[in-house]
């Protein structure tokens, strides 16, 4: 195995083309150096991008935030300006792993590993997030939501890398919110999750929302049945069961070590439904 | 040695709270474990293991492996011999497999290499040709005849017609007439019960380095719970003498009970051997929990009758423990232990130990014990409920004292039950009001505990400073304890003494650190090993003085003469008897070598307040306090830790913790990730009251608290969910999935 | 596999070693550079006893690279005491008996340093949600909670 | 003579006695004596067993002293975590 630091994005881009092995991206390295030590990946070349220039960085960008793919979670938790605009989107990120482990993992590491229980997808999804990915042909964008192909496997394409990601800004009502369920109090991964965002008009009926769910299917869901079902809304009862039962019907998980079938597509109603909740008290709503 | 005369002594020491002796070394990070240490031209040691629940080895190649440059040695079964005795044949096989694989972990062959890549290379190259065989791992399901069978020939004698030559043991206790018992009640409720495997759960791996020269002599650092032991079941699988290994134990980081056997020192010593080279083993995590002793699982049938006032009629549990791949005696303990807390005039337990596809189960604090006492506890729990009595007072009511002719047979001596209980019916915890969605749940709890054999030297230093040398692992502060219990025999202040633990070549044979014994028994020791030093001090004074012997006597660190007949001296200090000790006679010590008894059962009451959040399942511990008997705390900083700790490992069991194997028979959450042992935020604060009913078998009245404390959670626990969801559970864990599972059910 | 050469700055000291380019940080300490207070309970970043500062930031050392510390600053357990002078939280979790068996004490008192620093006055939860990576089977956490406050105490007070 | 409690599944071993009495004045001759009437219960003796004597839990002391009128309960070998 080869370790490089690389200096510039074409760098990567090269290093991670010419590779006939296996190559291997290092953000964080929260999973890689945890399938490296189980054997569950034996790389050729890890190619360290944190020492890139403006990676490392929180950029405002046309009243959003550009966020280098090298910034950690704990970085992030710290950017007041993050914080205020896209809560939820923050709040997934630091529910990756431990204290320990948010001084390390990124959102664009996450969103690599391909899992479908990723803590931080469901917010970025939400939140109509887009990546920039730079490779071979150039620089492109792509929304979060295409990322993720399967278990394990997402949509780059060899020498292609992930250097920022995008929140979008935010209208003046309107806040997002994420919550996961995990048998213990922390350091457990979602058995499943939901990421609202939405925004209300003066009187605090909600005119747009987004509605996904993580762990509950081979990759992350956008539910628009679930977004249907409260806008136009103040969130009551009814709506929010509506949105709950939206939730649990498209809900296409295993059963595993982790939870059942049964009980995953049960609690992300609940997740969606509270999330939604908490979403709309930031937003203003009462 | 019985309770002191002087039983109503004021202590100086005892029941102060002095800083612990390897403090500075654990919080610098300087303390040596297991995998802290290294030798010159030291090699890694890793090992191959099965992939497989149950299968044939029909044969191993490992000439690829050996041929790598930078391996060492490699070996397989064929490298050890066979041993006769059974014992230890079966501690080795499960070492190293021999014929057949088990368990998914079950070592197959090992490689000594000069890295850890070397070593992980050479696995890779070792080819090994199983012929997979049909596996079990539930425990009932090993007991039905046509089970598949895991080890032929350690089926109990009079097996059964019907079950599965699987079952190795059986074991009934009891006494008085059931039939009429039952026919007296009011009430009867009958429920059968499940828990699951779970791993005792240090967080220090297991670690050893071993080396072994040219001449047969061996030295073996490890982290162990009892280095003794270690010491015997190597030289006897190694066929050494048992004098030529010597064995150090490391600071211990958690064991337990799953440190009190071997899983890697044969291992290591053997690849030591075979490469002459000093070698490290390491156990990964992953290899933990394929690969060490959890805990059974277990499935028990309770039923007991009551009075509308709520009097035990009659109770009767039945128990089936599987233990894993080799014989395993636990039930025992479990079936003897279910119905300690109670005085029953008809009372019987049926136990069997049964043999499955999974690892070999190892002791895990109070080893049989917290599953049994889960379903009894449930049970008393539901009856209660359903003749509307307080928990307290039925616990109460029954409740075993001195005189009670115990359910597994002895009548106890002075115990703390009714007091504990009476200290939780008195605790504003019990009155504490309930919100929506939340439970109360009570449970009793109980261990044997026991003495054993126990060696310690307690040497004079000239300038009047004490060192203890005793031979058991610290794991809980044991040494402040022992230091505190010599300083005070001694009558001199606690930082004048230090106590070590010495390997095995500096005492005789210390039994292992378990069954809470250490306090108790290296204490006992320490104390007449104290009290023999005495002795000697009073007769070099008396010789100084010039007066006989047996006028003088010791207080508070002095030399005394015992009245005015005696002579009218000046007390003579620790310090001036240690100084002219070369002019007297020579250096002073006392030791004492003693099979230690009479530790005295020691019983536990828990409370706990939790909510269940109905929508998902998930439950948050409120409120926790732990009331046990300690017969007399010496450090009780260590006492409440040892409550708090076994505590929150009996909730980890209750709520979330378990082995989970697929169907094909493998392990499927050998990671702390998915294995979850609570974590800080799981819980509240654990509070404690400490009771102290003198033991009358150990002079200052100690007990052992260690194991009790992991009993009464389970139950404690599984009451509280209950009660707060209004049905009633009955298996363990009470994982989210589980319990929203029981709440759809109700509907 | 080409071993790497790293230079770096342990505890205040300039430090070289040399790596395989897939050895953890962890593996560095404990085996190059004999820093043997950083402990392995799990080496997946779940238990946090090799918990490290690397540039100011707490991390688990089995999830860094040792070549990723060229350059980088580290901080261990070893360096937490001042020659004979220990961390208020050294001394707290001695006279609080917030230790049993040990192994997991460096581990959460770098961690509980860390929390200090940015946080000088935590309440118990935000101390527990803090911590929930470091695993510690020996005390059920509470003598550990509340050496932290005592520690904290008197550290404002300072 | 010694009254000694057996345990149920060992009383295979003493024709379906519950308490066997035999003429013993310490652990190793309750042993040895036991052994003598109920060969039965040599392998279970073998493994290993403890001696409860009025209360107190004995594993291995053999000269423990047994009087005529202690209570005499033969137990499993215990051991612990």
């Amino acid at each position: 195995m080869r370790y490089v630091k690389a200096e510039n994005v074409a760098e990567v881009v090269q290093l991670l083309q010419d590779e006939v092995g296996v190559a291997r991206v290092l953000a964080g390295g929260t999973d890689v150096l945890v399938q490296l030590k189980m054997g569950m990946v034996e790389p050729d070349l890890i190619v360290d991008i944190k020492h890139l220039e403006g990676i490392k960085d929180i950029v405002s960008e046309d009243g959003g935030y550009r966020i280098g793919a090298a910034v950690s979670g704990a970085e992030l938790g710290e950017h007041a300006g993050v914080v205020a605009l896209w809560p939820g989107v923050v709040e997934g990120v630091e529910l990756i792993g431990s204290t320990q482990v948010q001084g390390r993992a990124t959102m664009a590491g996450n969103l690599c590993n391909g899992s479908p229980a990723a803590d931080s997808v469901p917010g970025l999804v939400a939140a109509d997030a887009v990546v920039r990915i730079a490779g071979p042909d150039g620089v492109r964008d792509c929304a979060v939501l295409d990322i993720p192909v399967s278990p394990g496997k997402i949509s780059l394409t060899k020498g292609e890398f992930i250097t920022s990601i995008f929140l979008p800004k935010r209208p003046e009502r309107a806040s997002d919110a994420y919550l996961r369920f995990i048998p213990r109090t922390e350091m457990d991964i979602a058995v499943a999750a939901a990421g609202v965002s939405l925004e209300l008009d003066a009187d605090g009926t909600c005119t747009a929302a987004r509605v996904s769910l993580g762990a509950v299917a081979p990759t992350v869901l956008l539910v628009e049945e679930a977004a249907n079902a409260i806008i136009g809304t103040k969130l009551d009862e009814a709506s929010l069961e509506i949105l709950a039962a939206a939730c649990s019907a498209v809900c296409n998980p295993i059963d595993d070590k982790r939870g059942t079938i049964e009980f995953r597509t049960e609690i992300a109603g609940v997740l969606a439904k509270r999330a939604a909740l908490i979403a709309y008290k930031r937003a203003g709503g009462q | 040695m019985a309770l002191d005369e002087n039983g109503k002594r004021t202590f100086n020491i005892i029941g102060t709270r002095p800083p612990r002796p390897d403090g500075i070394d654990k919080v610098t990070g300087r303390a040596m474990y297991g995998a802290d240490a290294t030798a010159p031209g030291m090699l890694t040691g890793h090992i191959l293991r099965s992939p497989h629940a149950h299968a044939k080895i029909k044969s191993i190649d490992t000439s690829a492996a050996e041929a790598l440059s930078g391996v060492k040695a490699v070996i397989t079964s064929a490298d050890f011999g066979v041993p006769e005795d059974d014992y230890t044949r079966d501690v080795q096989d499960n070492c190293m497999a021999r014929e057949k694989v088990l368990y998914d972990g079950h070592a197959v062959a090992a490689v000594a290499a000069i890295n850890a890549g070397v070593a992980k290379q050479a696995l890779k190259l070792i080819k090994v040709e199983y012929e997979i065989l049909p596996h079990v791992t539930d425990v009932d399901a090993a007991m039905k005849p046509d089970a598949p069978i895991v080890l032929a020939g350690y089926a109990m004698d009079g097996l059964p017609k019907g079950m599965s030559e699987n079952v190795t043991h059986h074991f009934e206790f009891g006494h008085g007439d059931m039939d009429a018992g039952f026919a007296k009640a009011d009430k009867i409720v009958e429920r059968s019960f499940t828990t699951a495997a779970t791993h005792q759960g240090y967080i220090e791996p297991h670690a050893c380095l071993a080396t072994m020269g040219g001449d047969g002599k061996g030295e073996l650092w490890v982290c162990t719970q009892g280095h003794y032991h270690v010491r015997g079941v190597c030289a006897d699988i190694l066929g050494m003498d048992a004098s030529q290994l010597r064995v150090t134990a490391s600071e211990i980081g958690g064991g337990f009970g799953g440190k009190t056997t071997v899983f890697i020192e044969p291992v290591a010593l053997a690849l030591a051997r075979k490469s002459g080279r000093p070698v490290k083993l390491v156990m990964n995590r992953e290899e933990v929990f394929r690969a060490s002793g959890p805990t059974v699982s277990s499935s028990t049938d309770v039923k007991i009758g009551m009075t509308k006032d709520g009097r035990i009629t009659a109770a009767h549990a039945t128990l089936r423990y599987q233990g894993g791949a080799f014989p395993s005696g636990t039930v025992q303990f479990g079936a003897q232990s279910a119905f300690a807390a109670y005085d029953l005039d008809a009372v019987q337990t049926i136990g069997w130990n049964v043999m499955t596809n999974r690892p070999k189960e190892a002791a895990y604090r109070a080893p049989g014990a917290p599953m049994a006492i889960y379903a009894v506890e449930s049970v008393v729990d539901e009856l209660c409920q359903e003749l509307g009595l307080d928990p307290l007072d039925v616990r109460l009511k029954n409740a075993a004292r001195k005189g009670t002719k115990s359910a597994y047979g002895p009548t106890f001596d002075d115990i703390g039950l009714e007091a504990t209980l009476e200290a939780a019916k008195a605790h504003p915890h019990y009155a504490a009001p309930l919100g929506p969605n939340q439970g109360r749940g009570l449970s009793c709890g109980f261990w044997f505990n026991f003495g054993g054999n126990t060696c310690v030297t307690m040497n004079l230093n000239f300038d009047g400073t004490v060192g203890i040398t005793e031979g058991n692992p610290d794991i809980g502060g044991s040494r402040a304890s022992i230091s505190m219990m010599a300083a005070e025999e001694l009558g001199i202040s606690y930082d004048k003494v230090r106590t070590i633990v010495a390997d095995t070549n500096s005492l005789g044979h210390n039994d292992i650190t378990d069954g809470s014994r250490v306090t108790f028994a290296v204490g006992l020791a320490t104390i007449k090993a104290a009290r023999e030093a005495i002795k000697v001090m009073c007769a070099r004074a008396a010789k100084i003085w010039d007066i006989d012997a047996d006028a003088v006597y010791w207080e508070d660190g002095f030399a005394k003469p015992s009245g005015p007949n005696a002579g009218a001296f000046e007390p003579m200090s620790i310090e001036e008897i240690a100084a002219s000790s070369p002019n007297t006679g020579g250096p002073i010590a006392g030791h004492h070598e003693v099979n230690a008894d009479g530790a005295g059962v020691s019983f536990g009451v828990h409370l706990v307040d939790l909510e269940v959040d109905p929508e998902t399942g998930a439950t948050t511990v409120l409120r926790y306090t732990v009331f046990q008997d300690a017969g007399k705390a010496v450090h009780p900083d260590y006492v409440e830790g040892q409550m708090q700790g076994g505590a929150v490992q009996g909730i980890g069991w209750a709520l979330n913790e378990e082995y989970i194997y697929g169907q094909d028979g493998r392990l499927q959450n050998p990671g702390l990730l998915d294995y979850r042992i609570p974590v800080a935020s799981d819980l509240p604060d654990i509070d404690t009251v400490i009771l102290e009913i003198p033991n009358p078998g150990h002079p200052y009245g100690v007990r052992g608290v260690g194991e009790t404390p992991i009993v009464p959670p389970l139950a404690a626990i599984s009451n509280a969910v209950s009660r707060s969801i209004g049905l009633r559970m009955s298996a363990l864990p009470m994982s989210p999935p589980k319990i929203l599972k029981a709440l759809k059910s109700k509907g | 596999m080409k071993n790497i050469h790293v230079s770096t700055t342990v505890n205040g000291d300039p430090t070289e070693f040399i790596c395989a380019p897939d050895e953890s940080l962890l593996d560095v300490l404990r085996d190059r550079l004999r820093l043997t207070g950083s402990k392995e309970g799990c080496g997946s970043g779940d238990c946090g006893a090799c918990s490290v500062m690397v540039d100011g930031r707490l991390v688990c050392s089995c999830l860094v690279l040792g070549a990723e510390a060229e350059g980088a600053k580290i901080e261990t357990i070893e360096g937490m005491a001042k020659g004979d002078d220990l961390h208020p939280l050294q001394q707290h979790f001695i006279d609080g008996a917030a230790l049993q068996c040990g192994i997991c004490t460096p581990g959460i008192l770098v961690a509980a340093k860390a929390l200090l620093e940015k946080n000088p006055n935590p309440t118990d939860t935000e101390v527990r949600y803090w911590l929930a990576g470091n695993l510690c089977r020996c005390t059920g956490y509470d003598k550990i909670i509340k050496a932290v406050q005592a520690a904290a105490a008197e550290m404002r007070g300072a | 003579m010694v009254k000694v409690a057996i345990w149920g599944s060992l009383r295979r071993a003493t024709d379906g006695k519950a308490e066997v009495e035999v003429e013993a004045g310490n652990f190793k001759q309750l042993l040895d004596q036991l052994v003598v009437q109920y060969p039965g219960l040599k392998p279970q003796i073998k493994r290993g067993v403890s001696l409860a004597l009025d209360g107190k839990i004995y594993r291995d002391n053999w000269f423990v002293k047994i009087n005529e009128d202690s209570e005499v309960v033969l137990m499993p070998y215990m051991v612990g975590g």
